[in-house]
């Protein structure tokens, strides 16, 4: 509708996402979020006079997520000067190949939800970050594997399950949750009968509920998304005859309803935020989104929509500092926010990054589904 | 009374090719007419233009009164064209059998076609000793034979036969050409593009001559016989 | 910018094929090498000389298929499968996966030597099949490369791949985090790999493939080794996406076994086909434009759309359409590919005269 | 042996649906050399057809007792229907002009047109997966150790139909003559009369219809559609045609059925994520030894 | 010297017996006619010598060397060359091309001269297209060297398959069916070129239907009847063998 305003008063927040091919409806819905984001802080009005421009670029290739396709558009989106922050990638494949280059180039990069450990933690982080060892441009709104595994197993036993069957997809996300839920749910006590992966593209998953109903478990977790196979998963599970059994899963399956439909209630899902209901910064989103893309928010959106005003907030702190004038890179870098003081108030909660990128104080958040609708049960105040 | 078969100013191209240029020929009902001309001079491409395989540049042909140039090569074979082609085009994969049957596609009876079947096969007594082999595994001159065969099956008005003899044994020549002669009696027309010319002038009514894709000269068969430079090039001395 | 680079690549080849003076092709060559060495300097950015870099890859990976189908007829739908193996070789030998830390340029030619190796080892048992039984064939080999690593996890880091590669060295200097390296190192693979597919394409082996591509046993007859033909034609093939490997691990920083499924062999088919399949300098077009269309145009597309028409659309959600729309677009236009093989223009160009002749 | 034969129903339904697929893919294989990768995407139209009609029918709160039969025959020849149109249309618009062209050509076409499905059904359907309504009642039968659904037995069971009949009508017929004659000589073909054309878009047709009913029945049996869906069902039921032998109708139907049951027990025995591996393994072991396939046959080289 | 020794050799395909008991000498230099009705077994004669096929009984021995076992490749670089009946082009080659590959047991090149484009690959290229272009002249088809294969005349065709033949300066030439399709004056033309190619020290197997041709050409003839072999002798003899005449030539005209 409106033709791009002077480079000059135009801050571009960059986007990596992938929005094409099979991603497709996760990386719009996610990208939607970020657009709201940017739309409410210019009708806000930004100081200096500047508005803000989403610049989206794809990162699938044949319909893929790719890693190359993800550095290359980030290498597009450093290379002009106007971007101050980049926010995606979609998958931590993906973040794993960018994370070296933000970080050589010293610019603000959030991701709604690429969730592997080894992207801000121990001895992999510090390799990402080897061009510029002492800077961290990398920082993240969802959790960690490790957060939500360890979570998913306490709920799980909290709940009485005590044992386990876990299937995953087999990709980077999928695998790490159910390796982290397996461990801890062992130290917790409880018994993994069995464990099994699904091959990409797999329509049939009768074959490995017969082989898992011969174990009897109490319930089988899954790691992985609603489209790499939990909604089949979860659909076909009445197919031969455990439409009974519980089934729970991580921040991968909250739209499981809309694949199983009825057949999804008795699955337990978490989510790296607080209770939904009870915020009303959630509640407020979830209208706008509604009222703006006349479509319901996507797994990922309210994530996006945080990490972007999360961004937003840092470089308006950084042209009010810099005396209304465009600031540099490292200047939005020095306002991301790092404690309780300056902490962003998003729908997912307040946030703020310790030292690694990951949020400071996390809430995972146990919801079950009943006559296919989600409803919160508890949530954990994990403790940094 | 109009020809069964009239070629006027016919032009061929393979691509930026020139190979027919101005070709005129005319075939009346119950002739037999030879083609002769050197190797490639183009008579294949006259009988494959004829009968629909190849596109038409410009020209006309006409059969029993009707345009052919918008035809398919499968709706010219229905209106009664039959061509024994260059290369045999049998079906490899399909029976001695099963290839005299697609020979009689358009026929809607099964017992006419098995009768035809039957016909063909006293022609080809050597044909029937095979009757249930594959095609492709057939000798070259088992599978000469089945491409006549298989044209014979459906009784065309007009038969284009390109190098009929090919392959043959000496023999098996001779009783081709009086297989021809016979069906010719029974009404057929027939273009024979033969290398063999001397049979074929023996055998046909006219014939033509073509050049560089040109028609360089049309008589009686009796006068191309006789004519001293069509005998030193294609009747060896 | 990217835009004009590959213009400028594009019309020289273009050219290069027009002219059909030596002397003339030669200049061409040189003049476009130069520019391609020199107009960095001035003209472009990291992230245009990173999509190059790539594009480059591709252009190997071609060339390197190209052997393999459009010399010796042998229609390989798995080939990213020695590309993986290329990669994996860099990924495991020089990262902190088992604390192997091998120099690239030892990788470069080791991942070469694997690949072509696995490429025999895959050809030997299979090349008695003919047409699409092998093609089938390859393609599952293609399926089960990626699912190995992808399941190895122990070895190979599983679904995740193994990240933060060793950044290579040139006599003692770090590439850091430029690209510009490897896309001087890509230019010279791909002149190399010009260089020794004009070679066998000419030669004695080039001629033996041609000969088993449009008739094996009048091959055989003609004293032709077959299989041993047909093994050199995949190791060499093979070797040049296993050297094609290395660099896009490198560069990449990152190998993980979602980069080299069927969706790239495909790919390089198609830039085969496209460009017009067996013409070395036809392969490059097409691999160019087929890498610009993915890595630049698409992923782009709405920014571009936005700035060129100043109106903002989506078309994001089109890509897998417009992509599918230029294959189906050029093949039906050009069915023989966009700069289809020399002998058949030599042929249109002489037989006009010899058709006189006859 | 309960869960062994557990197991072998269950590889016998995804086999019937994969012989089902990998039927159109000889047919066209067999007619004119192409590995139609359309074909897979074609499977998941005739997929959200079905849904379609289902989800409508539903709606219009029909479908309960008879309602619930005539429902699911109208689903199932919504889907062929459809299926069937869309396949010859295809031919019609991007394979026909390219009779004449080089080998690769089709086939890069066939990929274009299968991105552009794919992006299509994306565009109408949305990127996720789309259930099914659950309105098939699905009770357990108890044969002897074995237990199965109904929904299962109906399943294999229509398949078998479809594929007998098209057996049937391919070998008997006049139009399987000449889609024979075709597939070995278009020339020698229409010098017998007949119209190679016709024949090829019948051969879509059939095709496209025979995608149709898998599609419903995969949608049946897996409970949901989904735009990639033909993606991963068509490179297994492709790789079944050539198991069994391309271009041959039965070497289709055998192959389908082990490549189900392959796919099965992998997932059971060695564990899901190596069925892929197992699949194409064996594909490969059988090519070794057999290079036309199970039932391709080997024509002696004759010259 | 003998070039080729068959002896009590038998080839059946299922029931039919293609070829039985046959035993049959060809010097070293001799012009040798094989001939007989179709479908005799001649062509099966030689899809053995080339081991298309492999004998049932007896033994086949090239230059006093049995070819038992041996491929069709190990045989061609004994230097056995043939045609076919059925033409066997490259057909998206040039006529060039075709016969160059022709050439290729002559050559010396390894796949390392071939990738590097070493000195002895260029020297031989040069000298191969030389003389390809001079075969292509000694049968008579100059002018369609960048011709592709498939695109020429029938009888272009097949004058090409025999230079594609020579081209490997074959000890032995297996010819089948060369005349087909040629008219009587080039028939004439590839008599002396037989001839000549014989006076270059290649002895040659000819199976033809053209009686003619095969009398004027050929110092010695089999026959072939049902795979057996019903006689053997000079022109003059077989022309009048009574079995001969019965089953193949027919009464003279
Ligand atoms: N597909 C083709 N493409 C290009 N040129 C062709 C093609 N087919 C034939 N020609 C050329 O057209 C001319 C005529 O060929 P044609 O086959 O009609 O000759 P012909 O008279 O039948 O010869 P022959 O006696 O050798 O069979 C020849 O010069 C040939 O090279
Ligand atoms: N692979 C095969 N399978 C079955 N029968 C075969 C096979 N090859 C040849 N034959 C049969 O063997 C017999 C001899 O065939 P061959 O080709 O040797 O005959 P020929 O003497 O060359 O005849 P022509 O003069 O017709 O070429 C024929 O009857 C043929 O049908
Ligand atoms: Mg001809
Ligand atoms: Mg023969």
């Amino acid at each position: 509708s409106s033709g791009p305003a002077p480079a000059s008063t135009t801050i571009g927040i960059g986007v990596d996402l992938p929005l094409s091919g099979a991603d497709a409806s996760v990386g719009t819905s996610t990208l939607d979020g970020i657009k709201l984001a940017v739309a409410h802080a210019n009708a806000k009005g930004v100081p200096g006079g500047f508005t803000f421009a989403v610049q989206a670029l794809d990162d699938t290739q044949q319909g893929v997520h790719n890693p190359q396709q993800g550095a290359s558009n980030v290498r597009t989106l450093i290379a002009d000067d106007s971007v101050l922050a980049i926010i995606g990638p979609y998958n931590s494949n993906v973040a794993a190949a960018e994370i070296p280059i933000t970080n050589q180039a010293g610019i603000v990069q959030i991701s709604p939800s690429a969730v592997s450990d080894g992207l801000t933690l121990g001895k992999d982080a510090a390799m990402l970050r080897r061009a510029n060892p002492t800077v961290n441009t990398f920082f993240r709104v969802c959790t960690t594997d490790s957060r939500q595994g360890s979570a998913a197993a306490r709920f799980a036993l909290d709940l009485k399950l005590k044992r386990a069957y876990i299937v995953d997809d087999n990709e980077t996300y999928g695998l790490d949750l159910a390796n982290v839920f397996a461990r801890d749910f062992t130290k917790l006590g409880g018994t993994v009968l069995g464990r099994d992966h699904i091959a990409p593209d797999t329509q049939d998953f009768k074959a490995l509920l017969l082989k898992i109903k011969g174990y009897k478990p109490d319930f089988i977790f899954f790691g992985g998304t609603t489209s790499t196979g939990g909604g089949l998963l979860r659909r076909q599970m009445f197919d031969v005859g455990m439409g009974k059994l519980a089934f729970m899963g991580g921040d991968g399956i909250p739209d499981i309803a809309e694949v199983a439909k009825k057949r999804a209630d008795g699955t337990y899902y978490t989510v790296a935020a607080p209770n939904a209901d009870l915020l009303p910064a959630a509640k407020r989103f979830v209208a706008a989104y509604k009222a703006k893309f006349g479509s319901d928010v996507g797994p990922y959106s309210a994530n996006a929509y945080a990490a972007t005003e999360v961004a937003i907030s840092a470089i308006e702190q950084a042209i009010v500092a810099n005396g209304n004038k465009m600031p540099t890179r490292a200047e939005v870098l020095a306002k991301i926010p790092r404690n309780a003081k300056n902490e962003v108030h998003t729908p997912i909660g307040p946030i703020s990054f310790n030292k690694n990128g990951d949020v400071r104080k996390p809430v995972i958040s146990l919801y079950a589904i009943r006559n296919g609708h989600s409803s919160f049960i508890e949530q954990l105040n994990l403790s940094e | 009374m109009s020809a069964l078969l009239e070629v006027r100013a016919l032009d061929v191209r393979y691509g930026g090719i020139v190979a027919l240029r101005g070709i005129d020929l005319r075939v009346e009902e119950g002739e037999i007419v030879a083609l002769l001309g050197a190797n490639g001079a183009g008579k294949t491409t006259t009988l494959r233009a004829i009968s629909g395989l190849l596109p038409i540049r410009s020209g006309e042909v006409d059969f029993d009164g009707a345009n052919l140039r918008k035809c398919s090569s499968d709706a010219i074979a229905r209106r009664g064209i039959g061509h024994v082609p260059e290369g045999r085009r049998i079906f490899t994969r399909m029976t001695v059998r099963e290839n005299l049957e697609m020979g009689g596609f358009a026929i809607a009876s099964h017992r006419e076609t098995a009768m035809r079947i039957d016909d063909a096969l006293a022609i080809f007594p050597r044909l029937r000793d095979r009757i249930e082999q594959r095609a492709g595994t057939l000798s070259g001159g088992e599978q000469q034979m089945l491409a006549i065969a298989r044209a014979l099956i459906a009784r065309p008005r007009l038969l284009l036969l390109d190098e009929p003899s090919l392959g043959l044994a000496p023999l098996v020549v001779k009783q081709i050409f009086e297989v021809l002669r016979d069906i010719h009696s029974r009404g057929t027309t027939i273009v024979l593009v033969e290398q063999n010319a001397r049979a074929a002038l023996a055998l046909a009514d006219r014939g033509y001559v073509l050049r560089n894709g040109e028609i360089a000269r049309s008589d009686t068969a009796a006068a191309l016989s006789e004519d001293p430079a069509v005998v030193a090039a294609y009747l060896g001395g | 910018m990217i835009y004009t680079y590959a213009f400028v690549a594009i019309a020289a080849c273009v050219a290069i094929e027009r002219f059909h003076n030596r002397r003339a092709k030669a200049t061409i060559v040189l003049i476009l090498a130069a520019f391609l060495a020199i107009a960095p300097r001035f003209y472009g950015n990291d992230a245009v000389f990173s999509v190059l870099a790539d594009a480059a890859v591709y252009v190997m990976l071609a060339l390197g298929l190209n052997i393999v189908v459009g010399f010796a007829g042998l229609l390989d739908l798995g080939y990213a499968a020695f590309f993986a193996i290329g990669a994996y070789t860099y990924g495991m030998l020089a990262s902190p996966q088992f604390g192997l830390h091998l120099p690239f340029w030892v990788l470069l030619f080791l991942a070469a030597a694997l690949a072509a190796l696995f490429g025999a080892l895959l050809g030997a048992p299979t090349l008695r099949l003919h047409g699409d039984y092998l093609a089938i064939v390859t393609l599952g080999f293609g399926e089960i490369v990626p699912q190995i690593f992808q399941n190895l996890t122990k070895y190979t880091g599983g679904p995740n791949g193994i990240a933060a590669l060793d950044v290579p060295t040139f006599f003692g200097h770090s590439f850091g985090a430029s690209v510009m390296p490897y896309y001087y190192i890509a230019l010279v693979g791909i002149a190399a790999a010009l260089w020794i597919s004009r070679n066998l394409r000419e030669s004695r082996l080039g001629r033996a493939w041609m000969a088993i591509r449009e008739d094996e046993l009048a091959a055989k007859h003609a004293g032709i080794d077959v299989l041993r033909s047909k093994l050199a034609a995949f190791a060499i093939g093979a070797s040049f996406s296993g050297i094609g490997g290395v660099l896009f691990a490198a560069k990449l920083a990152l190998v993980s076994p979602d980069l080299f499924g069927f969706q790239v062999s495909v790919l390089i088919v198609s830039m085969l086909v496209l460009g017009g399949m067996g013409n070395i300098v036809g392969v490059v077009v097409g691999s160019l434009l087929l890498t610009i269309v993915n890595s630049a145009l698409l992923p782009q597309i709405n920014s571009l759309v936005d700035a060129t028409f100043h109106t903002t659309v989506d078309l994001s959600n089109l890509h897998f359409l417009i992509y599918g729309a230029i294959l189906v677009g050029i093949m039906l236009f050009r069915p023989e590919g966009l700069l289809p093989n020399r002998e058949r223009r030599a042929e249109l160009h002489h037989a006009g005269e010899a058709a006189g002749d006859a | 042996m309960h869960e062994f034969l557990a197991q072998l129903a269950n590889g016998v339904e995804l086999g019937a649906i994969y012989a089902l697929i990998a039927l159109g893919y000889t047919l066209v294989y067999g007619i004119l050399e192409l590995i139609n990768f359309a074909h897979g995407d074609v499977y998941t139209f005739g997929s959200f057809v079905a849904l379609g009609i289902f989800v409508g029918l539903r709606a219009a709160g029909v479908l309960h007792g008879a309602g619930l039969i005539l429902g699911i025959a109208a689903a199932l020849i919504a889907a062929i229907i459809a299926s069937a149109l869309l396949n010859a249309g295809i031919e019609r618009l991007a394979y026909r002009r390219l009779r004449k062209a080089p080998r690769l050509a089709p086939l890069i076409t066939a990929i274009g047109v299968s991105f552009m499905l794919e992006n299509l059904i994306e565009l109408w359907q949305g990127s996720a997966p789309v259930p099914f309504p659950n309105v098939i009642p699905n009770p357990q039968l108890h044969i002897g150790a074995l237990e199965v659904g109904v929904q299962q037995i109906v399943v294999v069971a229509l398949a078998i139909v479809t594929m007998v009949t098209l057996h049937f009508f391919v070998q008997r017929s006049k139009l399987g003559k000449a889609m024979r004659a075709v597939a070995q000589d278009r020339d020698a073909a229409s010098l017998v009369g007949i119209n190679v054309d016709r024949t090829i878009a019948i051969t879509f047709l059939i095709a496209g219809a025979l995608a149709g009913v898998a599609g419903f029945v995969g949608g049946v049996s897996f409970g949901s559609a989904w735009f990639l869906n033909g993606f991963g069902a068509g490179l297994r039921a492709f790789t079944a045609a050539v198991l069994g032998g391309i271009g041959n109708i039965a070497g289709a139907m055998l192959g389908g059925f082990l490549i189900g049951m392959l796919e099965s027990f992998s997932t059971w025995l060695i564990g899901g994520q190596w069925s892929n591996v197992a699949v194409f393994s064996v594909l490969i072991l059988v090519l070794v030894f057999r290079p036309s396939g199970l039932l391709g046959e080997t024509l002696p080289e004759k010259v | 010297m003998k070039v080729l020794e068959l002896a009590g050799v038998g080839k059946r395909f299922g029931a039919l017996t293609a070829l039985s008991n046959v035993t049959l000498d060809v010097e070293e230099g001799a012009i040798f006619g094989i001939i007989g009705p179709n479908g005799a077994g001649k062509s099966t004669l030689f899809n053995l010598l080339t081991a298309i096929y492999r004998w049932d009984e007896g033994s086949i021995s090239i230059g006093g060397l049995s070819i038992a076992g041996l491929s069709t490749q190990r045989i061609a670089r004994l230097g056995v060359s043939r045609t076919f009946q059925n033409l066997r082009l490259f057909g998206n080659a040039s006529a060039l091309a075709n016969v160059m590959v022709g050439e290729h047991v002559l050559l010396e090149a390894n796949v390392l001269d071939s990738l590097l484009n070493t000195g002895r690959e260029r020297r031989e290229r040069t000298e191969a297209e030389k003389r390809a272009r001079e075969l292509l002249r000694f049968v008579g088809v100059s002018g369609v060297e960048e011709q592709f294969a498939r695109n020429l005349s029938y009888g272009t065709q097949r004058r090409l398959e025999i230079a594609r033949a020579l081209a490997a300066r074959p000890r032995l030439l297996l010819l089948d069916e060369p005349a087909a399709g040629l008219n009587s004056s080039e028939k004439h033309e590839l008599v002396s070129l037989i001839r000549a190619i014989r006076d270059g020290g290649t002895t040659v197997l000819l199976i033809e239907h053209d009686m003619g041709l095969v009398m004027n050409l050929c110092e010695r003839i089999a026959v072939l009847d049902y795979g057996e072999k019903i006689a053997e002798g000079e022109p003059r003899e077989i022309r009048e063998h009574p079995r001969v005449i019965e089953a193949y030539l027919g009464a003279p005209a």
